[in-house]
């Protein structure tokens, strides 16, 4: 560098100490620890460099102390793992032998070196560079402080099956003020769905049930059901957060819940209801299931006449006794010819009843849903104005709290934390071809057969066939549908396995069928898990260890007339063997929920390649995420049972806990900033903040960093045509000691 | 709409699936599609010759993907290869030399190149089934259809290659494109699951029990369905369940009755009102009559 | 100048890389969890935020003897700090048509997407690259040596090759 | 209770002879690790397309879905298995590989995607260049005379493959399957003339190039 | 005590540095009073023996201007280095390498082949190439040698302060000669001009906009120039944010943009990879196609963020052996 300042490497005050881990043989069975360390002596300004065991220990960290407080070091250089994994415990290490914390530096040989590299040479020669870049890189380093924010001591909870739930009720509890935000018309989730819970066999709703209505009733718990998260902004501690509330058509702060206004809806009876996986139908205005919480109705916009038709259609079953016989018929026909698709009958015949009876209120509905079907959107809707009749479900409310008109509203609030519990969704049965479920009808999903075993579910509780009415002489369960599989999913569902024992038994003990269970392992690693499938062996459940080959109906013998034939390798046996059986159930394994992309870009958080959300570290941080402040519970991270998903639930809940309560939050002093004697002011980095932390002093017309909204990416660094802005422990100085000390020396 | 054709050896005049030839001939001219024979084609190699060499067998089948190249320097070449087999083993032969490159594919190109070949891969190789369906369109045939097989029970067997495991065009498990065609005709088409179990062409010459085994479990699912006729893509699939069936009706005790089998060209032909002549019907030996009277006389439903 | 070998037979490329903090570096610590082995041809730096490359960064590995220059960052809407990948994007996609007029094959630039749970495509990538990169052969730069015995700016460090050191 | 013991043997052997000659046989039965050959797998697996035998989880499905599956000595699980423990005089010998119709179903439903079909094709150019196939099955010989015509003329001539095919194996089959024969060539469907390629050379110098 | 010696020397330039101290106008009279000026082969007869006779160091200060890309340029550049007790490196061609750098785009044989053959108004049928030795009548005549590629004068001798600029303004060489001759100097190394980017000063600075954003760049030629307000807010090409202070706006004055001539800060290591960097990020857009159009707007890369510094950057010329251009 031609200029005043021409910099020395040679630092005559930096004493750098390199400390090189074996991280037990991790490191050392593919680096040559030893060489790294002699090569590591021969490096400028290094006095002291060494190597052990497991620096992450506290022999290990002491070592590191006692060479600062003697003098030897003033520069802390560890070879080991990730700085994502280690770096705090060294820089806690280096500031408690008594210099600043970011006087430190962390090579990566273990994850970069030891894990990724075939031949001792390659990882030795790759070890030796990255030290070096740390040697060169960290005489470049500067004292620097830590900062702290304060925290939003609210927490949103999102998602309210039973991870939520329960995260949302360790918090309340702890005296915290939680969002539970659902997207569903009710909390509860999948296990609201299930009848009994394995392996106790507790009823779900026995146990489900009280925590809802807890939830509902909890002072420092606000749910919002029918909402979704629109927008997240902000960072830890400090999120600002959007939730939309979607149009429920119902204002759930006035209703009781008094179904009222089902009875009186006269829409059709006939839209499947998603509660019960379709197997039974409701009504446009709903309840989703009798324990539902919050206890509202909800229209459904799809299916009722107000938003299909434009209004509840004339009820001629009702007395219409003021109308002569004569109107009557003409109504009636006019209604027919409606139906009928007859648009030009139907006007002449509104329009010769209206010539009598003017006020008629049901012609002059039909009159406008004619001239609406015909394309006369104007007249219709002048016609529509003199309609007077009020919608059904309107009239019956005795809260007045249907409201059509709902639109959607956003409500905004600040949160410290995020504890995402979004669950996941079961896997489409259709998809597996082989299976025929969609082509023959007895062919059920676990689901279904949960809600049909349920005795609050279509049938009352009865498992019987698609008819409705045939009960099952024999059943064949096929486990790992959708899970184990190259051409679905490759991971095993965790839950499958015993969920599919639950539902033999529950079979068995309802109906008395044969009940085969096709398996390729029957995985039941659970506390009482095993048991419980030694009490399914016991119960006369035929095992046959083979995945299903295909569900099919083509005979071979007499016996297979009518039935499902499911044919499978009996491995253990060695046979093939064809079972013929009146139901056949799918144990469709997990799957992440279909939106779970766009819910990690909400949230910015990363997704595995399955699309399950990603822990920032499978062992020692289950329930963070890449993201601080934004939690994970339940089976949004992964297949899980309810044991585990409360377990996770809790856990994610203290760690939202502790992060709340201690009120502030610490940052990395990674901060951007300008130099003032060197910015001239172009204002191009201005523009290249996302969080608008840089500014124009006013006064000096020069670009300012406001320390406090700086995240630290580097980005107005990088742009900075003079070299006026830097960026705390990135600075251009240290990175490009850093590149000539990764390539220089080998 | 032109493609190169590749007869293959059971297709070509003087075979077993001569009449499937015909009938496709006689089909495409009516659809306008044009038809240009691969020049100096080879045998593709079959399902034996992977028994014995399997890079010889990549060898043989790569040299009618090299020449359809050659003859077809400025476009993509689209090769019909109406024998499943045949359809398989080029697809399979492309597949392998992109994905096991180290393996397959460069000793094939070298041998390619010493050849005087320049191989790039681009060869597509089509099914008629998937040409028809696909490029030319159920409703483009629809509108050709001049005698609607109405009340015609069909059962589509679309054989054990077809689908799997390189064709991209339908479901492996559940195809429906030949049920989708004949429904284009007018016939009803048989919901049965058999669509795709080995007909055991392969066996039937050597080990003649099991291939006649296999032939029966289809005909005789067939025929408990009520099928009127099964029609097949493949000229092994259509001599296997018809020329051997006196011999399964004697092996069955009677299990089976007499069940016309019929390449689905044949069945497209005949809606088309093609004359029998012309799509080979004189060959079966399982004589194939197509009564009116079958038809459901309208206005009863 | 280190990447004086010659024959290309022996010739380990050198590859810097600067991967993200958030997507990137993450993914090639569990390509090392998963212990998928690759290349040992690239040295990871890392850096907050893609966005914080600077070219002159990347003219820097090439001039202390890098053969290669790979940059990670997060896929196009998952940056952790909103668009600094975008921002990232914008400068590789100009100073790669710089490159080109400067000589240097696009091979020796890449910049790719590698979300944190990508560690195969680490994996695929390093290798990818160091297979190119060993088919073009070292990068030789005709950096003047000084001809003058006074004392080496840094700018034109040179860097030494690996004999002098071992 | 010493005197015992051979009286007991003494007398089972009267009543069968063969059965203490049984039991030694029964021997065979317990496989000892010796007689495996531990790099029958990796030579499987150096095939295209075989490596992914490994990842095998013995789930049955190929077996499940074999049409040929019965009969088979061995059905495609167990021949997978036994690849991989080594079985390599059982699994060349047998005549399941013989009987697989290369039908794919196999291939398609397994459900950690191993393409057993070419498994197969695999050990059956194994088994021949081993030399190790099943004698008078008729299968490995149709593929030979299909090979041998088929490399000569670049195109196939099912009658004479068919008829070649006979004669090696049981020559009294063509009589049963005249009638056929003639009821095919009055219907133009079968052919006796030999077609052939024009460009043999080219034939050949590829498969001789891929050969080496 | 005599006045202090110094002297002007020329290499690979065009000669407006020259110019530069005729421009001192009547400053120079001062300084031709204060100074013996003892070798300026540009403006009077000094042979390169007057300074092989002179003792070493004995010229105070040396002004060399221009890149040095033949054997007799570094000749002398090394003869003069020895003689004299500072060397100044005067504009951007003995500096940064100035604009004879940009010719380390291209090898040198194409170099000549242009020049003596194909260029159009060449005409050189025998296609006669300069050779640096030749038999000519009288015995061998000798030529220098052309270089491989262009250097900047501190590539090949050690230089004590840079004045930048094409040519370096009056005011910064009056300051410099002044600072010389009071003793009064910066460190060794130094580059004699402010160390901050032009923008700072700059008349137009008040008319920026708060965020500096364009979908493309413009040539001047394209739009028509708003004589008052911020060039590069009007989607120009202007790199005063990237370049030193001290030019005293000539260009922009002159409406144009900057083209960087003063050379980068000293927190800046290649001028032209860091102008790249802070043009590519005023682009606003985020679709890879899109960035891609947009960048057709900037033609010649090289050519306008390298247009003074290629032989100094990072990779001092471009490369030929790997098959690039």
């Amino acid at each position: 560098m031609k200029d005043q300042h021409v910099h020395h490497f040679e630092h005559t005050d930096v004493k750098v100490g390199v400390y090189v881990c074996h991280c037990g043989i991790n490191i050392a069975s593919k680096v040559n620890v030893h060489e790294v360390v002699e090569f590591a002596k021969n490096l400028p300004n290094v006095t002291v460099a060494t190597e052990y065991k497991f620096m992450c220990s506290d022999a290990g960290q002491d070592i590191i102390v006692q060479d600062i407080r003697s003098g030897k070091v003033n520069r802390v250089i560890v070879a080991s793992c990730s700085p994502l994994m280690h770096e705090i415990t060294f820089r806690n290490a280096t500031q408690h032998g008594g210099i600043n914390p970011y006087f430190f530096q962390m090579a990566n040989i273990r994850e970069h070196v030891s894990w990724v590299t075939a031949e001792k040479e390659d990882a030795t020669v790759k070890a030796k560079a990255l030290v070096a870049a740390a040697v060169h890189r960290v005489s470049k380093h500067t004292s620097l402080e830590k900062k702290y924010f304060p925290v939003n001591p609210n927490v949103l909870v999102v998602g309210g099956g039973i991870a939520g739930i329960q995260a949302a009720l360790t918090i309340a509890n702890a005296g915290k003020k939680v969002y539970l935000v659902e997207r569903e018309p009710t909390i509860g989730g999948h296990m609201a769905k299930f009848d009994k819970t394995f392996p106790t066999l507790d009823c779900a709703a026995c146990i489900l049930t009280p925590k809802m209505s807890q939830v509902r009733s909890h002072p420092n718990i606000t749910l919002w059901t029918y909402a979704e998260v629109e927008n997240v902004s902000g960072y830890v501690g400090n999120f600002t957060v959007q939730v939309k509330h979607k149009k429920r058509y119902i204002n759930a702060d006035t209703c009781i819940g008094c179904k009222a206004c089902v009875d009186a809806c006269i829409g059709p009876e006939n839209i499947p209801d998603e509660f019960n996986e379709g197997l039974s139908y409701r009504k446009p205005v709903y309840m989703p299931f009798p324990q539902a919480t919050p206890s509202v109705v909800i229209i459904d916009e799809n299916s009722c006449y107000h938003f299909t038709k434009g209004g509840c259609p004339p009820d001629f079953s009702s007395k219409n006794g003021h109308l002569s016989p004569q109107l009557q018929s003409l109504l009636r026909r006019a209604n027919e010819c409606f139906e009928l698709r007859d648009f030009q009958e139907t006007l002449k015949l509104t329009k010769e009843i209206l010539k009598s009876s003017p006020e008629h209120q049901e012609t002059l509905f039909l009159h406008a849903q004619t001239l609406y079907q015909l394309g006369m959107i104007n007249e219709a809707t002048e016609v529509m104005r003199n309609v007077m009749v009020k919608e059904r479900c309107v009239a019956a409310c005795p809260k007045g709290s249907v409201d059509l008109y709902q639109t959607e509203a956003i409500s905004e609030i600040q949160v410290g934390a995020i504890i995402i519990a979004t669950g996941f969704k079961t896997f489409q049965g259709e998809r597996t071809t082989q299976y025929g479920y969609k082509r023959y009808p007895n062919v059920f999903t676990s689901l279904e057969i949960e809600r049909l075993v349920n005795a609050s579910g279509p049938t009352g509780g009865e498992i019987v066939l698609r008819d409705g009415k045939t009960k099952p002489k024999s059943v064949a369960i096929l486990h790992c549908v959708g899970s184990r599989d190259l051409h679905s999913n490759r991971y095993c569902s965790r839950v499958c396995c015993m969920y599919s024992l639950k539902l033999a038994h529950l079979i068995k003990e309802r109906t008395g069928a044969e009940v085969y269970n096709f398996y390729i392992d029957m995985r039941t690693p659970g506390k009482g898990y095993e048991e419980f499938y030694e009490k399914l062996c016991h119960e006369n459940v035929h095992f046959i260890r083979g995945r299903a080959a295909e569900v099919t109906d083509w005979v071979l013998s007499k016996a297979e007339l009518g039935k499902l034939v499911v044919r499978a390798e009996d491995t253990l046996l060695g046979m093939v063997r064809r079972v013929p059986v009146d139901m056949v159930v799918l144990s469709v394994g997990l799957e992440p929920q279909t939106d779970a992309e766009e819910v990690r870009r909400k949230f910015n958080i990363s997704c595995s390649k399955e699309g399950w959300f990603l822990e920032r570290h499978p062992k020692l941080a289950p329930v963070n995420t890449f993201t601080d402040g934004i939690f994970l519970a339940g089976a949004c991270q992964g297949p899980k049972d309810i044991p585990d998903t409360v377990a996770q639930a809790g856990a994610a809940a203290a760690e939202a806990l502790a992060l709340i309560d201690i009120g502030y939050v610490e940052m990395e002093p990674n901060t951007a900033f300008i130099t003032e004697e060197n910015c001239s002011g172009c204002r191009i980095c201005v523009a290249l903040c996302p969080y608008t932390a840089i500014t124009t002093d006013p006064v000096k017309l020069i670009s300012v960093v406001n320390p406090a909204l700086c995240k630290g990416c580097g980005t107005c660094v990088a742009a900075c045509p003079s070299g006026a802005a830097q960026q705390n422990l990135f600075t251009d100085e240290q990175i490009f000691e850093e590149i000539e000390g990764v390539l220089e020396y080998v | 709409m032109s493609y190169l054709y590749y007869p293959g050896c059971c297709c070509s005049m003087k075979a077993s699936g001569k009449a499937y030839e015909e009938s496709l001939m006689a089909v495409l001219k009516k659809l306008g599609v044009t038809l240009e024979e691969l020049k100096d084609w080879n045998c593709c190699g079959a399902t034996m010759y992977m028994a014995i060499d399997q890079m010889q067998a990549f060898g043989m089948a790569s040299r009618n993907l090299a020449l359809a190249e050659q003859q077809c320097p400025n476009k993509t070449p689209e090769l019909m290869a109406p024998c499943s087999a045949c359809y398989v083993v080029m697809n399979k032969t492309k597949h392998f030399i992109e994905d096991y490159k180290e393996q397959v594919g460069t000793p094939i190109r070298n041998a390619l190149k010493e050849a005087g070949f320049t191989y790039t891969g681009k060869t597509k190789v089509r099914h008629p089934l998937d040409i028809l369906v696909n490029d030319i369109g159920l409703d483009k045939i629809r509108q050709h259809v001049k005698k609607p097989l109405k009340g015609l029970k069909v059962a589509s067997y679309y054989g054990c290659l077809l689908v799997r495991p390189y064709s991209e065009f339908d479901d492996v498990h559940y195809p429906r494109s030949m049920d989708n065609l004949m429904e284009a005709l007018g016939a009803s088409s048989l919901e049965w699951p058999l669509k795709t179990r080995c007909c055991g062409g392969s066996m039937t010459g050597t080990v003649e029990d099991a291939g006649l085994r296999l032939s029966y479990i289809i005909l005789n699912e067939a025929e408990r369905r009520g099928a009127d006729v099964v029609v097949t893509a493949c000229p092994f699939c259509q001599t296997n369940l018809e020329c051997f069936q006196q011999r399964i009706q004697r092996k069955s005790k009677g299990g089976i009755s007499d069940l016309p089998i019929l390449f689905f060209t044949q069945l497209v032909g005949y809606a088309m009102g093609i004359p029998e002549r012309e799509l080979g019907f004189h060959r079966l030996f399982v004589p194939f009559h197509f009564s009116p009277k079958q038809v459901v006389t309208e206005g009863v439903e | 100048m280190s990447n004086s070998q010659s024959k290309p037979s022996d010739f380990t490329p050198r590859i810097v890389a600067f991967f993200c903090n958030w997507c990137t570096y993450t993914a090639s610590d569990l390509a090392g969890t998963a212990r998928m082995t690759y290349a040992p041809n690239a040295r990871i730096i890392r850096v907050m935020c893609s966005g914080r490359i600077d070219p002159q960064f990347v003219m820097a590995a090439y001039r202390n003897g890098a053969d290669g220059v790979l940059i990670g960052g997060c896929h196009p809407g998952d940056c952790h700090y909103q668009e600094g990948n975008y921002k990232c994007l914008r400068r590789i996609t100009l100073l790669k048509r710089m490159l080109s007029q400067l000589g240097i094959e696009s091979e020796r630039l890449r910049l790719e997407w590698i979300s944190a749970s990508e560690g195969d495509r680490v994996q695929r990538v390093v290798n990818e690259m160091t297979m190119q990169i060993k088919a073009l052969g070292p990068l030789k730069l005709n950096i003047p040596q000084p001809e003058h015995s006074h004392a080496v700016p840094t700018q034109s460090h040179t860097p030494k090759s690996k004999e002098v050191v071992s | 209770m010493q005197q015992e013991t051979p009286k007991q043997i003494r007398f089972v052997g009267k009543l069968d002879p063969d059965f203490v000659q049984k039991m030694w046989r029964g021997w065979k039965k317990v496989k000892f690790e010796e007689e495996m050959d531990p790099q029958f797998a990796e030579k499987v697996a150096s095939y295209p397309g075989c490596n992914t035998l490994f990842d095998c989880i013995q789930c049955g499905t190929c077996s499940g879905i074999c049409p040929m599956g019965s009969f088979m000595e061995y059905a495609p699980r167990k021949i997978v298995g036994m690849i991989r423990a080594g079985f390599k005089g059982e699994v060349l010998t047998s005549y399941t590989t013989w009987l697989c119709a290369s039908c794919y179903a196999c291939t398609v439903e397994c459900p950690k995607n191993i393409k057993i079909t070419d498994i197969m094709y695999a050990l059956k150019q194994l088994a021949i260049k081993e030399h190790m196939h099943p004698r008078r099955l008729p299968i490995p010989v149709l593929a030979r005379q299909f090979f041998e015509i088929v490399k000569k003329f670049g195109r196939n001539n099912e009658g004479k493959v068919v008829i070649n095919m006979y004669f090696r194996t049981n020559p009294l089959l063509p009589l049963r399957n005249l009638i056929m024969g003639i009821k095919l060539y009055l219907r133009g469907r079968i052919a006796f003339t030999q077609d052939k390629i024009q460009n043999i050379p080219q034939l050949t110098k590829i498969l001789n190039t891929v050969k080496m | 005590m005599s006045k202090p010696k110094i002297g002007f020397y020329w290499c690979a330039s065009c000669g407006g540095c020259e110019e530069a101290i005729v421009d001192l106008n009547e400053a120079v009279l001062d300084v031709v009073a204060a100074v013996d000026i003892v070798f300026w082969p540009c403006a009077m007869d000094f042979k390169k023996s007057d300074v092989e006779a002179m003792a070493d160091k004995e010229i105070t200060a040396i002004f060399i201007n221009g890149a040095i890309r033949s054997s007799e340029q570094f000749e002398m550049a090394e003869l003069l280095r020895k003689k004299s007790q500072f060397v100044i490196s005067f504009g951007s061609c003995s500096h940064e390498g100035g604009i004879p750098g940009l010719a380390n785009l291209y090898k040198k044989e194409d170099l000549l082949s242009t020049v003596y053959s194909t260029a159009f108004s060449t005409i050189n049928p025998n296609y006669t190439l300069p050779q640096t030795q030749t038999k000519v009548p009288e015995g061998i005549a000798t030529l220098p040698e052309l270089w491989e590629t262009v250097k900047s004068l501190d590539q090949v001798i050690d230089v004590d302060y840079f004045l930048p600029g094409c040519p370096p303004p009056v005011k910064l060489v009056v300051d410099a000669v002044t600072a010389l001759l009071s003793g009064n100097l910066p460190p060794k190394g130094a580059v004699l001009a402010p160390d901050k980017a032009l923008c700072d000063d700059c008349t137009r600075k008040a008319t920026k906009p708060e965020k500096l954003q364009h979908k493309r760049f413009y040539r001047p030629s394209e739009i028509l120039i708003d004589p008052e307000k911020c060039l590069l807010a009007q989607g120009l090409l202007c790199l005063g944010p990237v370049t030193r202070m001290g030019c005293d706006w000539a260009c922009i004055n002159g409406n144009m943009p900057c083209t960087g001539c003063m050379g980068p800060t000293s927190r800046v290591r290649d001028y032209g990879a860091k102008a790249l960097s802070a043009m590519a990020s005023v682009i606003d857009l985020n679709d890879e196609e899109e960035i891609q159009k947009s960048m057709d707007s900037i033609v010649d890369p090289v050519g306008t963020f390298y247009r003074y510094s290629l032989a100094t950057s990072q990779l001092h010329s471009a490369i030929h052996t790997n098959g690039g251009k």
